[in-house]
């Protein structure tokens, strides 16, 4: 076991010997502090395996004193886990930055290995003054890294940040001096035991210690000067600042609130809040990378800062939260760093030159998700436990900030990754990746996957959820060099093999589960058919798909509400991803990612006040909730409907599911949206029978009803094919949730008889459009036209989805709509219930648009030898339609389960079943008999037309009544542009896009507001001094207040 | 030798090009996947069958009982040539009310059978009057209204109205004068009746049977047919 | 579901009744307006001859499958209304297969041949067909809120969605009719009806002078035969719907030629004195005094 | 109307100044300056409104005379400007930028005369004749009787009267000269 005290000899002995032995050349040199590091880290590591193994603390004494007269150190578990970190990062740091020192030569050697040293120091000492003399230390060797660049810009960041830290370490001694005067010892423990809260002027020492810690940890807005550092600094430096000296800043604060106790708690989480929400407003505003990243480490900060704030109700999870945050913070910022070190670019759009290397693509991706917070990486489970206990301890605005904060990060780092993935027209910058440089970010990566999975354990109810899954996904990752066959061939059978598993005993004892279960796999086994069609790799396709039905599978297994939450962000996760790789989808896949944080952090929100006061995570405590129902109901309700694309929160998903691929269509269409009708059956169940939640039922029943309205208005003046049918699935989920709001046995029915049939009627279109678009190029309506001619399965196929979808006798749709009068008339929804029907029969209007213009009129020049859609499309569509044709021409088949599942909730009012004869209290129908009536009716009279005109002359398609006159050219002759210009006339108004406008305007508010506060950090030296005097005195006051 | 014919055909289609619309003429065009197909709108956009000959019912009786019907409903095509067609509108009214002969106006020629030529007919309306003519479902019957269709009327030294519509399709009744009255019209709609109840109004398949002649002959003044032969 | 030759005998001759009915009522109406315009006016049996000309037209084109489906999709639909259609109250032999469905099924199958006929038309691609269908669909959606407010008001009234309990409730009186007893809705629904029937001032669909006839440009002979064949079905059955639910069915058949002959004059009596709406007029007119006279006809039951 | 055309004398060269009516008077001037005359015309002397463009054959001199009739809607007077150009190849300049409306008037004298226009919108479509491959029928030299009997089938037998004479045999048969 080596003691401790030789990392100090370690790096000042190597400091000294790198002076003397300059001469043997650079290499050597560099090698040599690369030991030393090593050296440090092995010394740590070797403490941290033996506190897991034995688990002792040990206390050092140096130069034959005892404490406070000599270099006091402890190593402690806490201890040696972050000077591993910071050894680890220091030495990976190191190799990264191993070019710059080398030019830069031994004096920067020296200055690095002191750096190291000197955060071991200050994670170890439990002596102020020392702490105080490493701080400087400290100090002293970050401006000198900072200034290795060597540029204006960055000596005069150096410059401003010694400035800025001598003031602190002023404010720092003073209150050393104070304390030592007050409590005569310098010992951490001691001053701690002193209780100097207690003596008159001893508030004001621990003042002075405290603030100018917090000022370390660099609090909004006295933080500029640490923005130019980060910004003006060379990338590997910043992050060995962001990683390696915030870890160890932030365990001093952690020791030095040993001294000062609880009662400082609020302000400490005001401050940190307030930097945590701060910072990452001011984030949203910025285009360089670094800063950028300044501002999210400062954020990060913040919200750590925040957390220790939050000590009183974290009880025993203080630890785990903090530590997995900062353990994210740690990986993912020194990583994003690093990488903006390789790309270089002085705008955030310049990363898209990621694009060319897929791996590094993925290693920005892995930290841009960890640091938002998404699963499987720690910060997770950290956040979740946060607002757990939050919610718990009732700080329910603390909370909020929070999120509030982690939405802003979202923002702009979702944009970010956007960028890289999916913006156009750029020239991409060609860049050198150096195996030194890239190393260190993926070990940084893998690390955060391990650390997620690790920590998944410790999280309450975390043990619960299945990794097998995304063990797949990453072996689809792994795997992604291979063919489309082989990948395809993988994922369907997994599926096959993961339906075959779990629906079966789902069918037995959960047949609400059996239902979404089915829609999500089933649908997803026979869209994924259709990727046979493709040709090449499509890399980067079936990892993402896969993870979206993996978050839907989890979902669906999730019994308690981290597991749940846990499916939902992976699902989440994977849609978005599968969502931008459409051509033109950049900003759509922002929208929805944003709209799916904010909905998730709703969930998050209402998970956690529904939460707090149980026992239990499990999902069947929302049904004991007595307190803030309304709250909870609505939180979750709002979740949940960014899923649905509720009117409201609808303006991400024309343009998601428009622009998405031609199979990715119907998954995030078809099967992805029906993930949010589950949450709401879900809660509804749970929480139903309260009288809040049936008047926020009443509210979401307009809802729906208005997004009907909207989103089918929407539809018929789409010239767009996919986004009409993406406009006609936000109607589609209006009717649903207007059906769930009405909360009764027929209104359930109608929703669940509606989910069914639209998963297949709408997979069915959006599998169809998609291959014609596929086939002709183009998703413009009016371009289509006259395609009957050359795809008559896919004329056909969108022919039943068409009757399906309006609900016309005798296709299954007609079951929801009967279904739909009933539950209405029956609730007394009267007028609700009008404007659903209406917008039902606009959907006719919208739906012969699409039949119209695509396959009817007149076929185009450049389509006139274009092929039938493929045939892997087609597999998949004509097994949907046998669905269909099941389900209509036997309904009770399905009717009558689902039936007897709703009667558990709702007993009463249900339908009398006589074979196919339904009956309910209003009216009857009998799906069969109407089936066989009308087929046997058609075939009759279609005969007898055929043997009338039997001898019809066959013509083309230029050969009609032209006024006399002959068609000039079919783009001429095809009406399909504007083909409603009447009803937009009357009912136009309507449709102004007054929501997307509301939403443009908040994020021009955003934006702006950002602007205006950025422009507090003018990058005035003096100024930023002021900035820390005047925080100090503001913080001062109100303190005392 | 395969050259050779291909110069032919190119010259011969040098000559037929002169009045051919630029819209009919052979283009290339780009495929969705990038192949490059040649689009003949003459060939692709309309169909080239001949017409054809519909055979009267054998049984006598039938016939008879379906030719009293289309006597009693004759379905005008709403297409006024010359000034002729000023005479047409009265019809409806109180004044003169055809339609207590069962003819009523229809806008478009697929489902009227009765083409009322009214009055001259220019060489460019000629060439719409076919076009409307072929378009009428079989059995149809043609009205020649005034001079004009008959002799060329006042304008029969014109270079553009044609003298003697019989010459370019079948007619059925004439009715002569400059111009006729309404009761004219409807005295020919008497004659038109008589004629079709007796099955003597079987002019469409007459058309069919000379259609070369017709054609030759409709061509011969309408240089810039840029159509198929027949329009169906 | 039994196969009972009888009933299916009394259905098709149900079927030919009401063919011929709807074939002599337009002619009567025909003749009325032309007396009306002080003319002689067509025979009132004009309706058949017309109908077997078209069926006797010896040449025909077609543009495609779909041009073949649309006038089947059109005629399903007319046969399918009777079908779903009690004709007769009290009669076992006259209520057709309405057991198989009630109010709704009616109200959505009318889609059905609308639907079948705008795709028919579509294949003909003919510019006017496509303006045509898309006015009607346009007009139509907003024809159907009076309407439906108008049968959801109905359904609360009589708690009930069976046509043929409708009509029982209403026996008795003629003070038991829907008219007197929600007049309301009846209003709003017979409103709604001017629209349904298409004439002025809603025949913006067809509009004659304008895009020659709309939607069936293209239709000719025996599929004009067809066409009409089902306008004519098509007018009574609609008719007999509103007499069912708002004027107390009919017991006998000349009842029901008598109530539908008037629902039917009292669209065509409107036509005569109104000139024709623009599309956005129409779509907007409906939206206005209609639908409000069905709110307060929800509102009061 | 006197002095306008003396304003206009002294810009213009014009010659045969005819004053037909109080409000109508016809002008000549050279090909090259038409134009130039019809523009002053409009700018500055307020003839804002086109009327016509006509042409006569004059086939003796080996002329076409074009007649560009202008109107002054506020002095409610008419101003025609004639000017003549040669039957050889005869080419206008196109005045379709003045008034848009006579590339119509430009075209239907391609049409009928032949006369080119040389940038003048869509001149070369047919306007009425369409594909008509003959001499331009407004031409003198084009015997429109002679083309009638050729092309359209003339009816053996077909007599003409003159309707004053006809009419009075018919009407008064003894009230013979």
């Amino acid at each position: 076991m080596v003691s401790p005290i030789h990392i100090i000899t370690i790096g000042l002995g190597l400091a000294f010997a790198l002076g003397l032995l300059q001469g043997f050349g650079k290499n050597f040199s560099g090698i040599l502090m690369l030991l030393g590091v090593a050296a440090m880290g092995f010394i740590s590591f070797q403490w941290l395996v033996a506190f897991f193994t034995s688990g002792s603390t040990s206390e050092i004494f140096t130069a034959g004193f005892k404490p406070p007269y000599s270099i006091n150190l402890m190593m402690g578990k806490h201890e040696a886990v972050l000077a591993s970190m910071v050894n680890l990062v220091g030495l990976l740091g190191g190799i990264y930055l191993w070019d710059t020192l080398k030019k830069q030569g031994f004096h920067a050697m020296l200055v690095y290995l002191v750096f190291i040293m000197g955060m071991n120091i200050m994670i170890m000492t439990r002596d102020a003054f020392n702490l105080f003399v490493f701080m400087e230390v400290v100090s002293i060797a970050t401006a000198g890294l900072v200034i290795l660049e060597q540029n204006n810009k960055s000596v005069q960041a150096g410059f401003k940040y010694m400035i800025a830290t001598s003031v602190i370490a002023g404010l720092f001694l003073m209150g050393i001096i104070f304390s030592y005067y007050f409590a005569a010892t310098l010992n951490i423990d001691g001053l701690a035991n002193a209780n100097l809260l207690a003596i008159k002027g001893g508030s004001l020492a621990i003042f002075l210690v405290l603030i100018s810690i917090i000022l370390e940890l660099k609090p909004f807005p006295a933080n500029g000067w640490a923005l130019d550092v980060y910004h003006a600094a060379t990338p590997g430096v910043s992050a060995l600042i962001s990683a390696a000296s915030a870890t160890a800043m932030y365990f001093v604060f952690y020791k030095v609130l040993g001294i000062v106790g609880d009662s400082w708690s609020q302000v400490i989480a005001a401050i940190g809040l307030l930097t945590f929400v701060g910072s990452n407003l001011l984030g949203t505003k910025q285009d360089n990378p670094n800063r950028l990243l300044g501002y999210s480490s400062i954020g990060q900060m913040g919200l750590l800062m925040a957390i220790l704030g939050f000590r009183p109700f974290l009880g025993e999870k203080l630890e785990f939260i903090a530590f997995t945050i900062l353990l994210t913070h740690y990986l993912a910022k020194a990583g994003l760093f690093w990488l903006a070190g390789i790309i270089k670019s002085e705008n955030l759009k310049g990363f898209a030159a990621l694009r060319k290397k897929p791996f590094m693509l993925f290693l920005f991706g892995t930290f841009v998700f960890a640091l938002i917070g998404f699963p499987p990486f720690p910060s997770f489970f950290g956040k979740w436990e946060l607002v757990m206990h939050l919610a718990n301890g009732h700080m329910y605005g603390w909370m909020f900030a929070v999120l509030l904060g982690s939405f802003f990060e979202g923002i702009y780092l979702f944009r970010w990754l956007g960028y890289s993935i999916k913006i156009d027209h750029l020239a991409l910058p060609d860049f050198k990746v150096d195996w030194n440089k890239i190393i260190p970010v993926g070990i940084f990566a893998i690390g955060l996957y391990v650390a997620g999975y690790f920590t998944s354990g410790f999280a309450e109810g975390g043990t619960a959820i299945n990794f097998i899954p995304l063990f797949f996904v990453a072996f689809l990752l792994m795997i992604d060099f291979l063919p489309i066959i082989i990948k395809n061939t993988i994922s369907i059978a997994a599926i096959a093999w993961y339906s075959f598993s779990i629906l079966p005993p789902l069918y037995e004892h959960d047949m609400l589960r059996f239902i979404f279960a089915g829609i999500f796999l089933i649908g997803g086994g026979l869209t994924l058919i259709a990727g046979y069609a493709y040709k090449g790799k499509r890399p980067g396709f079936y990892p993402v798909a896969l993870l979206m039905y993996v978050g839907l599978a989890q979902i669906i297994e999730a019994q308690n509400m981290l597991h749940f939450f846990f499916g939902w962000e992976i699902m989440t996760a994977g849609s978005y991803f599968l969502i931008i790789r459409g051509k033109r989808s950049m900003p759509h896949g922002l929208s929805y990612m944003l709209f799916s944080i904010g909905g998730a952090y709703a969930l998050l929100a209402g998970f956690g006040m529904a939460h707090a006061g149980q026992a239990s995570l499990s999902l069947d405590v929302l049904a004991n909730v007595s307190q803030n129902v309304s709250w909870i109901f609505g939180l979750l309700a709002v979740g949940f409907l960014t899923k649905t694309a509720s009117l409201g929160l609808h303006i991400w998903l024309p343009g998601a599911h428009g622009e998405a691929e031609s199979d990715v269509s119907p998954m995030v269409s078809a099967i992805l949206l029906k993930a949010g009708v589950f949450g709401l059956v879900i809660l509804m169940i749970a929480m139903g029978h309260h009288p809040e939640a049936a008047n926020i039922a009443y509210i979401l029943g307009w809802l729906g009803a208005l997004t009907a309205l909207a989103g089918n208005l929407g539809a018929t003046f789409q010239e767009d094919a996919k986004r009409l049918l993406a406009y006609s699935s936000i109607a589609q989920l209006g009717y649903i949730l207007f059906a769930l709001s009405i909360m009764t046995h027929l209104g359930w029915l109608t929703a669940f008889t509606y989910s069914i049939n639209h998963f297949m009627y709408k997979a069915i279109l959006f599998l169809t459009i998609g291959a014609v678009v596929l086939r002709v190029g183009t998703h413009n309506m009016y371009e289509m036209g006259g395609l009957i001619k050359r795809m008559p399965f896919a004329f056909i196929a969108v022919l039943i989805g068409i009757i399906a979808l309006s609900g016309v006798p005798p296709l299954s749709g007609f079951a929801g709509k009967w279904l739909f009068y009933n539950a209405v008339i029956d609730k007394g929804w009267y007028f609700q219930g009008a404007i659903v029907f209406f917008s039902g029969t606009i959907a006719f209007l919208y739906l012969f648009k699409l039949i119209y213009s695509v396959f009817l009129g007149q076929l185009k020049d450049n389509h006139r030898q274009v092929k039938e859609i493929s045939v892997w499309f087609i597999i998949p569509i004509y097994v949907l339609i046998i669905g269909i044709m099941i389900f209509s021409a036997k309904p009770q088949w399905v009717l009558q389960p689902l039936g007897e599942m709703i009667t558990s909730w709702y007993p009463n009012g249900g339908l009398q079943w006589d074979g196919g004869l339904a009956t309910s209290a209003l009216g009857y129908w009998n799906g069969s008999g109407i089936m066989i009536s009308i087929v046997i009716m058609f075939a009759l009279l279609l005969s007898w037309l055929l043997v009338m005109s039997r001898k019809a002359q066959k013509v083309e398609q230029f050969n009609i009544v032209y006024s006399a006159e002959r068609p000039f050219r079919p783009e001429t002759t095809h009406v399909s542009y504007n083909i409603y210009a009447g009803y937009n006339k009357a009912l136009g108004f309507l449709v102004t896009p007054v929501i997307a406008a509301f939403w443009d305007s908040m994020d021009n508010l955003v934006h702006s507001v950002a602007g205006f506060f950025r422009k507090i950090y003018s990058g005035n030296g003096q100024v930023y001094v002021a900035h820390v005097v005047l925080f100090v005195v503001v913080v001062y006051f109100f303190a005392i207040a | 030798m395969t050259n050779e014919t291909n110069n032919i055909v190119e010259d011969k289609l040098e000559l037929e090009d002169k009045f051919l619309a630029p819209e009919n003429r052979k283009r290339q065009v780009t495929t969705p996947d990038g192949t490059i197909i040649e689009v003949d709108p003459l060939r692709d956009y309309f169909s080239d069958a001949r017409p054809q000959i519909y055979r009267p019912n054998s049984i006598p009786v039938i016939e008879n009982f379906l030719n009293w019907a289309r006597a009693e409903s004759l379905w005008v095509l709403g297409f006024g040539t010359g000034c002729g067609s000023i005479e047409l509108p009265p019809l409806t009214t109180p004044r003169f009310d055809a339609y207590r002969f069962g003819v009523q106006m229809r806008a478009t020629p697929r489902q009227s059978n009765v083409f009322i030529i009214s009055g001259y007919l220019s060489v460019k309306t000629l060439k719409r009057v076919v076009r409307s003519y072929e378009q009428m479902p079989n059995p149809k019957y043609v009205i020649a209204l005034g001079s004009c269709t008959i002799n060329g009327g006042m304008y029969y030294d014109s270079y553009n109205t044609i003298n003697r519509l019989d010459q370019y399709m079948p007619v059925d009744v004439y009715i002569a004068g400059c111009m006729p009255r309404p009761e004219a019209l409807l005295a020919g709609f008497n004659k038109l009746k008589e004629l079709i109840k007796a099955g003597k109004a079987e002019k469409a398949n007459e058309y069919v049977e000379n259609f070369d002649w017709y054609k030759a002959n409709q061509k011969k003044i309408i240089k810039d047919w840029n159509m198929p032969d027949y329009n169906w | 579901m039994d196969f009972d030759l009888t009933k299916l005998l009394f259905t098709l001759l149900g079927l030919l009744i009401v063919l011929n009915w709807g074939i002599l009522m337009s002619g009567i109406i025909r003749k009325i307006g032309a007396r009306v315009a002080k003319r002689y006016g067509i025979p009132v049996y004009q309706g058949w001859i017309d109908l077997i000309k078209n069926y006797a037209i010896r040449s025909q084109i077609t543009h495609g499958i779909m041009f073949y489906l649309g006038p089947v999709f059109r005629l399903s639909g007319g046969v399918g209304l009777f079908l779903f259609m009690p004709m007769i109250f009290g009669s076992e032999h006259w209520s057709n297969y309405s057991f198989q469905g009630d109010l709704i099924l009616l109200m959505y199958f009318q889609f059905f041949g609308m639907l079948g006929m705008a795709l028919g038309a579509g294949e003909g691609g003919h510019p006017n067909s496509a303006i045509g269908i898309s006015r009607g669909l346009s007009q139509f959606t907003t024809i159907e809120v009076p309407m439906t407010l108008a049968v959801i008001a109905i359904a609360i009234q009589y708690h009930t969605l069976s046509i043929a309990d409708i009509v029982a409730a209403q026996q008795g009186s003629i003070l038991n009719w829907t008219v007197f007893t929600n007049p309301f809705a009846t209003v709003a629904a017979m409103l709604s009806v001017l629209g349904a029937f298409g004439h002025s001032p809603f025949n913006l669909v067809k509009a004659p002078n304008e895009i020659p006839i709309g939607p069936p440009t293209e239709y000719h002979g025996t599929f004009l035969g067809v066409l009409r064949t089902n306008a004519a079905i098509l007018h009574v059955i609609e008719a007999v719907l509103f007499m069912n639910l708002f004027f107390g069915g009919a017991s006998n058949w000349f009842e029901l030629f008598l109530k539908s002959f008037l629902i039917y004059f009292w669209s065509v009596f409107v036509g005569m004195v109104f000139p024709r709406f623009r599309i956005e007029q129409s779509v907007r007119w409906f939206l206005k005094i209609p639908t409000l006279l069905g709110i307060i006809a929800i509102i009061l039951a | 109307m006197e002095q306008l055309i003396n304003k206009l004398q002294k810009s213009f060269k014009l010659s045969d100044v005819k004053h037909q009516r109080e409000n109508l008077t016809f002008v000549t001037v050279k090909k090259d300056s038409a134009l130039d005359l019809v523009t002053h015309c409009r700018d500055y002397e307020g003839f804002s409104h086109f009327v016509l463009l006509s042409c006569v054959d004059w086939i003796e001199d080996g002329k076409f005379q074009l007649t560009y009739l202008l109107n002054n809607p506020s002095g409610k007077f008419d101003l025609g400007i004639r000017t003549f150009i040669s039957r050889d190849n005869a080419s206008m300049t196109s005045a379709h930028l003045l008034w848009r409306q006579i590339a119509t008037y430009q075209r239907e004298l391609k049409e009928m005369y032949g006369i080119d226009f040389p940038g003048s919108p869509r001149v070369d479509e047919s306007f009425i004749l369409e594909g008509w491959d003959e001499i331009p029928p407004m031409r003198r030299e084009f015997d429109t009787k002679k083309y009638s009997e050729d092309t359209y089938f003339p009816r053996e037998g077909r007599g003409s009267n003159d309707p004053a004479t006809y009419m009075k045999s018919k009407l008064y048969p003894d009230d013979e000269k």
